[in-house]
């Protein structure tokens, strides 16, 4: 429930100088941001946090002649802590408009939230868990980035068929999104035929894997990593010790240049990793080059590449903000005009392809499938192997077929 | 003299809590109000016990967690676990698990005081966090369980000033009847026991049965907070007893000022406050630093929390009198220490 | 029969790195009767400040003695500048060293960021061993359980061979009287702090090259050292030694055959030592 | 030589309850007893006395010289050697580890030798475990320990508390050879007789004061005072 807050007033002076005198007449407009700022999880709201300044900077700090007042509040990544957070940004410092939170259960909190206060507008950040969109949705919440299976749209099948793997064990960590990443990967993959013979799903926070290691079964083609942070440090060293020669295919948070990114004997084992993400820091486009671009000039004490986090908490911000400039910055009769502007919204993503939502408010857009490979010695990038378009919630299935599968969960699929 | 006086304070206090809606903001009312009057609860139960069997006990939260994993399983909820009972039968069922699972704890922490106490409550609450977060079953895993909007006798209670009303009266009734148990023949033995067990053992009473009922006693308080914590936030996870929401209520506790129990209301105030509001004056990153230094001040130069700085100015001699008398409280606590766990 | 050999080894590994930290938070506790919360504090900050210095000179054996010096100062200064003040006031003792745990912890933070960080190991060590039976086999697991033997060893002969050593077991035993006997005992207690800091700084450097170090580490190697001593039993390096390979074995086991669980069995197996020997399995005995 | 240990009006608090209130003492030269029922602050004043506990008012002198507020090992290097009520001997500890360990204050008339000389029983069983000597031999041991601090004088909380009774004569004889050395001592003592056979007064201590002052042969005599004040 850590929360930090300060007034970000550039954007009204800036706005001052540009539009001239219009902007004084104006009425600011307040946005909250939640995101997490203190704990193990810091790294990451900080890249939320930048992520939402490019998006203000792009719009100069104002929309239409609106001031755009930016307040910030820090979860905890529980979910009680998010509430606690965006009921401050709301019913304490009245903001109209909230962008956040990060993780998947503050996700589904902060939308059971927004539907007690249906005057005020909720755009996502990073979080990514299906059910804050796909079962009982909230009207003015609107997620522009994908679900953690949407983030595995490509993967199954490119490892069926390119890779050829028919036999796959699954390692990850022992929560919702993990399970939510393996279901996205499942759903392609079973269905081509694959077997996932069995899922170690692991408690968060362990040091010592070497014993999962131990008990992987051996008859199998490839593994299914859905580990991020220390834990996938962890376990990838664990795993070079034990002799494990099997390859690994990656979860969206494992092959993140946080693990690319750092120092030691594991990343080896990552060459030729297939992996698939919304985003790609090897990816060949001039959108992306761009927004890259201004990324590093912004923040020069930031990542080499923008990672997910700045890049979804960038995505809904720029939505909400391209939302208002459409409408003039009205928010009048609850946002009435605003939610409609945005549930309608088409724009191009710096990836390339467009984002659009479905009728849950939930986008619909490209998806990446990688590769690791070693650009030059020590410094390994994922580059774009194929480009999924237009990827929506139910994973080109029928919604109804779709829900029926029910909710992601340790054994839900099943294909051993 | 001193009685007719606390019992004005007391009476002055409570009336100030029942106005205080007509002065607050949705906002203060819920989550600065509501939010201390729940967490006080759950740190007076530390308290509580800290007076009444002198054991510093951090399985607290986990009792108050258990109470709320309770309820939430047992009665309705979003998640389709459990039997769905209604509220009537539920809250009932809540209560005695969680007082049932702290006597457990009190059986098992009885034979400890002081620092042994303290290490194998905090890891006996940690086991039951590891626990929570990877049973699915019943306690529904790591996304906890949701209970969507608590209603009682189709009202939604858990917002606003009824709620406000309901925890405030809980709090009352929990205070005087704590207040009521200190001049009983029990409260009089459970003092003696949180005072100087050995005395009490000479003195033939059985020191380990106390424990336990002092234990099943705080275990009502925490049971209490539990609740009203489930109804708050309209879901339970496991955070809610991990291993920093377990620091917390001990914070909440001592910041308060750990000898009595109704201090912890004014602890959880000012944690709560903390949380909310520290950081927009402090202007950093570094909230943790913040409350760790707080509550490093409060240790260092105040043991007996702000409660115990707040009675300097009203009477100056007396309060002295009283805070050398806590003083010497806590030195029998070290003279006791040493010589208890040396054997 | 492969699998269970090599989940053992895992095992004692492991206990060897809970070794290394609890013994330090065992002996203090025994001797001064401090249950110093912040001790996993100086694990980690031994482990980032030994990343540091072996990123700075390339060297692991700097980093581990940087890291551990760094860890004993820290643990030095705690006790000489908080902990001796409130001699005595055990519970006093305990609030403010977490109030401290949790100021070193965010300033750590900041320090160090979020990232999780591995030390590269001495090259010599970082190699594969080929036990027959099992196959290959790290070997620098293996120095880690060597490492455990060897400090172990060297407690041992401390606390045994040497005057200073008679005057911790002392102290575990009875420390009033050890005080009334004239023995110098802040000076003792102040050299147990050091030595309790240094041993888990470079617990922090080992498992930083063999595991990794990541915020959050602090508490969970304070809470392994907890369930270690309420196990093994306060104040006794038998105790530590029995109870570190007890849970490192339980929770290897546990991952390998009851994943879901296997935190939980760590805990359980604390509870059901906690009914039987209050005590724990070493508890009030000599202190080797 | 002759060392003079001399109380004046100390109290000890534990919370409320007033353990010790405004106790004096002067034991010079010769050994003094201290006698009273269970739990009337005996212990207590020897443990206040070594600076175990803290007191609230009063000072303790040692030669003239103020040892109160002082550490346990500041007020054993003055010169006081404590032997403790139920022995509390190093139990993880040899025998002669158990006389290593102290820290003595100058290096004679008690080295190690002379220890083994006069404690032939100990020396036979130096590397035993302390916990392995019978109760009197760990009282002897809890005497050469506080012997080997080379104190100007003693204090010796119930020596014969739960020792075989023919060992209690042993012990007896080799306290007052100890006196005879002129080591001062102040005895806590229940069993009369033994009181009586090494000092020739008594303090009788009644609920944290002392009440009287007597000869301990005069007490012996007294069924009176003995029922009144012991309890016997």
């Amino acid at each position: 429930m850590r929360k930090y807050n300060y007034k970000l007033l550039v954007g009204s002076l800036v706005a001052l100088g540009v539009s001239g005198a219009s902007a004084e007449d104006r009425k600011p407009i307040k946005v909250g941001v939640v995101a997490t700022l203190s704990g193990a999880f810091a790294a990451l709201g900080q890249e939320a946090m930048r992520g939402v300044e490019q998006a203000m900077a792009e719009a100069n700090g104002s929309v239409s002649g609106h001031p755009i007042v930016l307040t910030k509040a820090s979860s905890d990544a529980t979910p009680d802590s998010a509430v606690s957070a965006v009921r401050k940004l709301v019913e304490s410092d009245g903001v109209d408009l909230v962008v956040g939170p990060l993780s998947g259960d503050e996700g589904i909190a902060v939308k059971e939230y927004a539907k007690s206060h249906p005057n005020v507008t909720f755009v996502n950040g990073t979080s990514a868990a299906q059910d804050t969109t796909l079962r009982n949705p909230a009207s003015n919440f609107f997620r522009f980035s994908g679900d953690g299976a949407q983030w595995m749209a490509g993967l199954g099948r490119y490892a069926f068929t390119e890779k050829g793997y028919r036999r796959v064990a699954v390692v990850a960590e022992d929560y919702s999104f993990p399970y939510t990443q393996v279901f996205g990967f499942m759903t392609e993959f079973c269905a081509l035929g694959g077997h996932v013979v069995s899922k170690s799903w692991v408690p968060i926070g362990q040091k010592d894997y070497s014993s999962v290691v131990a008990s992987l079964p051996r008859d199998i083609d490839a593994l299914f990593v859905g580990l991020s942070g220390a834990d996938a440090v962890n376990f990838l060293t664990q795993m070079q010790q034990g002799g494990i020669e099997k390859p690994m295919i990656a979860g969206t948070f494992t092959a993140d240049q946080t693990i690319l990114g750092a120092k030691g004997r594991f990343k080896k084992y990552f060459i030729g990793t297939p992996s698939a993400s919304p985003v790609a820091d090897g990816l060949d486009s001039k959108g992306w080059d761009d927004y890259a671009a201004t990324y590093k000039a912004k923040f020069p004490d930031g990542l080499g590449s923008p990672s997910l986090a700045a890049y979804t908490y960038y995505l809904n911000t720029h939505a909400l903000l391209d939302g208002l400039s459409r409408v003039d910055g009205d928010l009048a009769d609850g946002h009435v005009k605003l939610n409609a502007v945005l549930a309608k919204l088409n724009f191009d993503a710096p990836t390339g392809g467009d984002v659009h939502l479905d009728a849950n408010r939930q986008a619909i857009t490209d998806n990446f499938v990688t590769e690791v490979y070693e650009r030059s010695p020590g410094l390994l990038v994922n580059h774009v192997v194929r480009r999924i378009k237009g990827v929506n919630q139910t994973l080109g299935m029928e919604p109804a077929k779709f829900i029926a599968m029910g909710p992601a969960s340790r054994d839900n699929p099943s294909c051993p | 003299m001193m009685a007719s006086r606390n019992l004005g304070a007391a009476i002055a206090a409570c009336g100030l809590m029942i106005v205080l809606p007509g002065f607050l903001s949705p906002f203060w009312l819920t989550q600065i109000a509501i939010q201390s009057l729940c967490l006080g609860m759950v740190a007076a139960s530390l308290s509580f016990l800290m007076r009444y069997s002198g054991q510093l006990s951090l399985a607290q939260t986990s009792v108050a967690g258990v109470a709320s994993y309770a309820l939430a399983y047992l009665g309705p909820n979003d998640v389709n676990l459990g039997p769905g009972w209604s509220m009537v039968a539920a809250v009932p069922a809540a209560f005695v698990i969680s007082i049932l699972y702290s006597g457990a704890v009190g059986t098992l922490a009885a034979r400890t005081r002081g620092v042994n106490c303290l290490m194998i409550t905090l890891a006996i609450g940690m086991s039951v966090f590891y626990l929570a977060r990877q049973n699915y079953s019943i306690f529904g895993g790591f996304r906890g369980i949701s209970i969507g909007h608590p209603q009682l006798l189709g009202l939604a209670f858990n917002d606003g000033i009824p709620f406000y009303y309901l925890c405030l009266a809980i709090v009352i009734v929990s205070c005087v009847l704590v207040a009521y148990l200190e001049e009983t023949p029990l409260g009089l033995a459970l003092r003696a026991v949180g005072s100087s067990p050995e005395r009490t053992e000479a003195d033939g009473y059985s020191v380990g049965v106390l424990k336990v009922v002092a234990a099943m006693l705080a275990g009502a308080l925490a049971s209490c907070g539990g609740i009203l914590l489930l109804w708050y936030h309209a879901r339970i996870s496991p955070g809610a007893i991990g291993v920093s929401s377990i620091i917390g209520t001990l914070i909440v506790a001592v910041l308060g000022g750990i000898q009595r129990p109704i201090n912890a209301f004014l602890g959880a105030f000012l944690y709560v406050l903390l949380d909310n509001y520290a950081i927009d004056l402090a202007g950093s990153e570094r909230f943790q630093t913040l409350v760790g230094s707080i509550f490093l001040a409060v240790v260092v130069l105040s043991p007996n929390g702000v409660a115990g700085l707040l009675v300097w100015p009203r009477d100056g001699t007396k309060a002295l009198a009283r805070v050398k008398h806590c003083r010497c409280a806590a030195r029998k606590e070290r003279i006791g220490g040493p010589s208890s766990i040396g054997q | 029969m492969n699998q269970l050999a090599l989940v053992f080894l895992n095992g004692i590994t492991l206990a060897s790195l809970y070794f290394l930290v609890a013994t330090g938070f065992s002996l203090t506790f025994g001797l001064m009767r401090t249950v110093n919360l912040a001790h996993g504090s100086f694990y980690l900050l031994g482990g980032y400040v030994g990343y540091t210095v072996s990123e700075q000179t390339g060297s692991w054996v700097l980093g581990a003695l940087g890291g551990g010096a760094a860890a004993a100062l820290g643990s030095l200064l705690l006790h000489q500048l908080l902990l001796a003040r409130y001699d005595g006031q055990t519970l006093r003792q305990a609030l403010a060293s977490i109030a401290v745990s949790t100021i070193v912890a965010d300033q750590m933070l900041a320090a160090w960021g979020a990232e999780t960080y591995q030390i590269e190991p001495p090259p010599q060590l970082d190699w594969t061993i080929v036990l027959s039976p099992i196959g290959g086999y790290s070997f620098l697991r293996v120095s880690t359980l060597l490492l455990a033997v060897v400090a172990a060893i060297l407690l041992w002969l401390l606390l045994v061979r040497t005057r200073l050593g008679m005057m911790i077991r002392a102290g575990v035993d009875d420390s009033s009287i050890v005080r009334a006997l004239g023995v110098p005992i802040l000076s003792v207690f102040a050299f147990a702090a050091a030595l309790a800091g240094a041993m888990a700084g470079i617990a922090g450097v080992v498992c930083g090259s063999v595991l990794s170090l990541a915020p959050g580490d602090d508490t969970h190697f304070l809470l392994m050292s907890l369930i270690v001593v309420i196990i093994g039993g306060v104040g006794r390096l038998s105790g530590a030694a029995i109870g570190a390979l007890l849970v490192g074995l339980l929770e290897q086991f546990g991952l390998a055959y009851l994943p879901t669980y296997s935190v939980v069995l760590t805990f359980a197996l604390m509870v059901a030592v906690l009914a039987i020997r209050p005590d724990g399995i070493r508890g009030s005995r000599g202190v080797a | 030589m002759g060392a003079s240990l001399s109380v004046r009006d100390i109290t000890v608090q534990f919370g409320s309850a007033m353990v010790l209130d405004g106790v004096s003492l002067n034991c010079v030269t010769k050994p003094l007893a201290l006698v009273g029922r269970n739990g009337v602050g005996k212990t207590t004043l020897c443990k206040a006395i070594m600076g175990l506990v803290g007191i609230a008012a009063g000072t303790i002198e040692l030669d003239g010289r103020r040892v109160d507020g002082r550490r346990p090992e500041q007020v054993a290097a003055r010169g006081i050697g404590y032997v403790p009520q139920g022995r509390r001997i190093f139990g993880s500890l040899t025998v002669e580890e158990n006389l290593l360990v102290v820290s003595p204050r100058a290096a004679e008339p008690y080295t190690l030798e002379r220890i083994w000389e006069r404690f032939p029983r100990l020396s036979e069983r130096r590397t035993n475990l302390g916990t392995q000597l019978s109760g009197g031999e760990q009282q002897m041991l809890a005497i050469a320990r506080a012997l080997r601090t080379n104190p100007k004088m003693l204090i010796m909380d119930e020596p014969t508390e739960g020792v075989a009774p023919i060992f209690v004569d042993q012990l007896v004889s080799l306290i007052a050879d100890i006196c005879r050395t002129g080591i001062g001592l102040l005895l806590v003592e229940q069993n009369l007789r033994v009181a009586a056979a090494i000092a020739e007064l008594a303090l009788v201590m009644v609920n944290g004061r002392i009440v009287m002052q007597t000869p301990t042969s005069s007490l012996l005599d007294d069924e009176m005072a003995q029922r009144t004040f012991l309890g016997l």
